[in-house]
């Protein structure tokens, strides 16, 4: 095969719009590469969040690291967050061009 | 005759009862109410550049203090009376005793299409009354000793959308005066009234989307969203009347006692006070009390007003 | 001297066929056609409330019946003549029976340019026809028998942006009065004609993006395009000539029955037609028809309707 | 590792945005926990959907939960839209902080 | 299990809005079948990029296809656009509904 | 007294570097560019509609000329003082040899408020000199000799929203004229400087984004952020002084020369010289040009207009 490829994970986490800034700045500081943001609406256990205005709109945040920065932020998220705000968070294997890229700040 | 950006909100109450198939894009609710409070404040800032303001300091300082006396009111009424969770009746307490910036736009058409004028400061008390609310509901829901981390919260707060906004019209509309913003005033000012209706529609449908909450948590929080307003409308009534304010003012001050945020203090609770349930203040504020004001409390405050005028007056 | 609007078109048109880095924000669009729906409703319902109306329920009654008929005129063309598939032919059927409240827009500029009024009630009978069409619609595409939930279809139709705007604009300025509806005028009338300049580059983009369809789907759809609208225009110049209408809503009324619509049917039918091609039904209704009418049509059915009042009112 | 996860699906449908809140009612239907919608375009079998306008946008659904639930979902949205719609659908294995908030309702 | 699906890969391209029709050009010629694109924002190497305005945001496409077509554009991708813009490229493995709609143009 | 639309950026800036909670949506910041962008072009072409204009010709193509030019000059600066790598000093001469919409509104916003006039075909020259800095730039990164895809480029370019919404817009002022484009005016025309000022806030928080990146590549950008609008102002001022423009028109060809394009070469600098670091040239047009124009270099245009005037008219 041509294209050199790593194994990493795809952390997502999908939560409040009003999170951005703190999720965002706690992700760094557990050593995430990078991040991509997506503006999403929803529903889950706290009820239907529909982006209609300002507060009641979700993000999705999507964060490509190793396993080990990955379990890192998921055990912080989860410790700072999860209790509080309407949160969800997924694991999944993803392959990477460049692995270089990804390994932890 | 009703005003007809009342009947916008009604539409939208409508609409969103009935699951009709309308919202306006966040991006235009967004832009709605930027708006909004660029106008307010620019408003303010070229009143204020008009006319000396004599006595500005002791009229901020009596507003602060009823910012923050409103929700020592409202926190005993829900912990107690409603048998609320500690975060939830001290969260609910800080919405109350903070402002609604489109509560305040609906009262300021009310008075245009009435030609009745006010206290050119009013802008200014508005963005004032903001922030106590938020620090006496921190404190309700942690106490003092607990760490609240009051620096982020700061710029939560003084940095949120509406103090900036608010503001800066503000200094900008001082700093142009009559003469320097009148090149913008087709956008900002002309405009006003019909943003407003666009923007009462999209809270109509938002007011539509809470009642399915309010079904649910029972009459204490529905009559708490009529009552606590009431009262604070006369609380503002009469700190209007010490303040010397004309009846325009009185009505105004009266509104903005009255109203309940939904936009700087939610976010702040988010913040400071996550444990609240936000569905909870929501519901009351957006569900209840938005209405509520816009359809019976403005003309309501406006006859108060009128009469206690004549009472102190005569 | 051609009107900037139509301009605003063919500028839209000529970009997207060059395939330029132009479209308007999907957010502004929405913003753009929720301006002009409320425009057309409130000026509608000022109107109303300003004269007392006649023999409103037999104007109603014959343009709801129009509204049935074009479609069974248009299913068999397409039908037999153009050996559509069935579903495609019902749904396109639907599409011209029903109207466009874009065309609307541009036909009532065009006469607000030439200072030639119209009948009140045209918002009105342009809401009703929004309908009856689909009905006929799904009837062919289904038969009687075979089971349409026409509860969930009668939702997304009554309750789908366009009538619920319509409607809630005719009832806020009815409600209001001209009185009532000053304060709003800026955003809503001042600026009807520049929204819809801004709404027209886009169509013209649109349009654009549906001509490759044609060209595949071959001659058929484009002549039906044009001679359906055609016909269509003579239809309704002959009804308002016999409900006594003036001029201009005589041409107005042949302008409905000549526009195709391309928001309420199209949602219908995908939701209750979906074996129709959406594809081929919009390529004729923006890729043609919208075109055809806004550039060419309106100004002959003001013609027609100018010489046909003459004819049987001399 | 301190992380507890446990292996779930995401089933994510992409399709026409007029078809959203049927699409829903139908997942919720069938068990679906929760739900995250996003607004995208695409193009497909049926052409580009380029989300310039009203009708000709595409929706993208996820919805994490249990195999069982993902599949009795997907069968639904097979045999009730993808003939007429212009949609596709995948599934994807994901490992979830907090299991039990995606159990079927 | 009563819903026929087949192992398929998800290709995910994040990168500068800019790009956006070249890139899919360029994926289209490497044989894929359909695209989803979103609009995003995100940090990485390259800075924040935040969406604020016209050349500042990013794109998120997805091709579902087979991995052949997958691994060729990847490489295309990565040699044509890699070195000079702001970009990650990720595969993961899906399940797809109806195979026959995913195979190469 | 300061301008208002100024205070807006103002605002901007300092809310931007306070990290205020405030942004304008995508869509509105698109919005207002393509109104911009109509109403410059409208305004353009009606001007045009109204009167012969002779030595177009020539007055494009020296103008055409100063556009190769400035990055003659810009090139060699950034290449051999600043020792930037070749792709970057390419790029951000191609900047800075074109022009910045932005800054061409406010000059006009600044011109109309103290009622100075200036010649017809300004917008016409704007879109002029968009072009050939793009050109000079490439051949300094790429030489004759490597491929660039020219084709592709011409459509990024002469495509681009910018080109075509300027264009447009001449287009149909000139086809609509004085009289037709009336109906259309209180959108495009009322509400500009309030657009505008919209425009500059976001263009404030955009500028103080890009702070950031200049304290980090250090005082050369930032010099040359200055120098070379002052640079361009004056050549743009003498070329105006040989063209016997009017005051207006020489401030505001000094400015056009003087402005740094952040919309049109970025884009088409990421396609033809893609190693070239778009942080850079950003940074530069954005962070230090474009402040330092409306803040200081428009005031200081127009006074070096009025007295080169005084000094070739007397
Ligand atoms: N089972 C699920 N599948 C996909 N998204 C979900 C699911 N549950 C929750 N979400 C998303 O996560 C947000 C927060 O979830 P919750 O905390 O359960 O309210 C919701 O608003 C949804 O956008
Ligand atoms: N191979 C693919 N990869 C990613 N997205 C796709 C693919 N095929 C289709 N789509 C998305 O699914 C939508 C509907 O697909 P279709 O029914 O094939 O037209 C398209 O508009 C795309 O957004
Ligand atoms: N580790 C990561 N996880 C998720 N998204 C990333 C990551 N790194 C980069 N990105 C996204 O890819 C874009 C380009 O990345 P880069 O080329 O590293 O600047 C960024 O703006 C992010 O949206
Ligand atoms: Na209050
Ligand atoms: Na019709
Ligand atoms: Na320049």
């Amino acid at each position: 095969m041509s294209v050199n490829k790593t194994d990493y994970r795809l952390l997502t986490i999908i939560t409040e719009a009003a999170l951005e800034s703190r999720l965002i700045d706690a992700l760094e500081q557990c050593g995430a590469p990078g991040y991509t943001i997506m503006d999403v609406r929803g529903k889950g256990d706290r009820g239907v969040r529909s982006a209609g205005w300002d507060q009641s709109g979700n993000i999705r945040v999507d964060v490509v690291c190793d396993e080990v920065t990955a379990n890192r932020a998921l055990a912080h998220v989860r410790d700072r967050f999860y209790e509080n705000y309407a949160m969800i968070a997924t694991l999944s294997p993803v392959e990477v061009l460049r692995p270089e890229k990804f390994s932890p700040r | 005759m009703m005003d007809p950006i009342i009947l916008f909100f009604v539409l939208g109450v409508t609409a969103g009862i009935l699951r009709a198939e309308l919202r306006l894009p966040t991006a235009i609710y967004e832009l709605v109410s930027i708006l909004l409070l660029l106008t307010i404040g620019l408003k303010g800032g070229v009143e204020i550049a008009k006319q000396p303001l004599d006595a500005l300091l002791p009229q901020v300082s009596a507003v602060l203090l009823m910012g923050f006396a409103l929700p020592l009111v409202a926190f005993p009424a829900l912990f107690w009376l409603g048998r609320m969770a500690r975060a939830d009746a001290a969260s609910i307490a800080a919405h109350y005793g903070s402002v609604s910036v489109g509560t305040y736009a609906v009262a300021t058409a009310f008075l245009a299409s009435r030609n009745i004028g006010y206290e050119a400061q009013m802008p200014l008390l508005l963005t004032v009354l903001e922030v106590p609310a938020i620090i006496v509901g921190i404190l309700f829901a942690r106490g003092l000793s607990r760490g609240t981390d009051w620096r982020a919260l700061g710029r939560e707060v003084f940095l949120g959308k509406s103090i900036v906004l608010l503001l800066g019209g503000l200094l900008i509309g001082w700093a142009a005066g009559p003469e320097g913003v009148k090149p913008i005033e087709p956008l900002f000012f002309d405009l006003f009234q019909g943003v407003l209706a666009l923007f009462l529609l999209e809270m109509g449908l938002i007011t539509a989307s809470h009642l399915g909450v309010l079904r649910r948590h029972g009459v204490f929080l529905a009559a708490f969203g009529v009552l606590m307003p009431l009262f604070g409308s006369v609380v503002g009534t009469l700190l209007a009347g010490l303040l010397g304010f004309s009846v325009g003012g009185m009505m105004l001050l009266a509104t903005l006692a009255a109203s309940a945020s939904y936009i700087a203090v939610p976010a702040a609770m988010r913040i400071s006070v996550p444990e609240a349930n936000p569905t909870l203040s929501l519901a009351a504020s957006l569900g209840i009390t938005f209405p509520f004001n816009v359809l019976i409390g403005i003309p309501l405050y406006l006859a108060m007003a009128q009469w206690w005028s004549s009472v102190i007056g005569g």
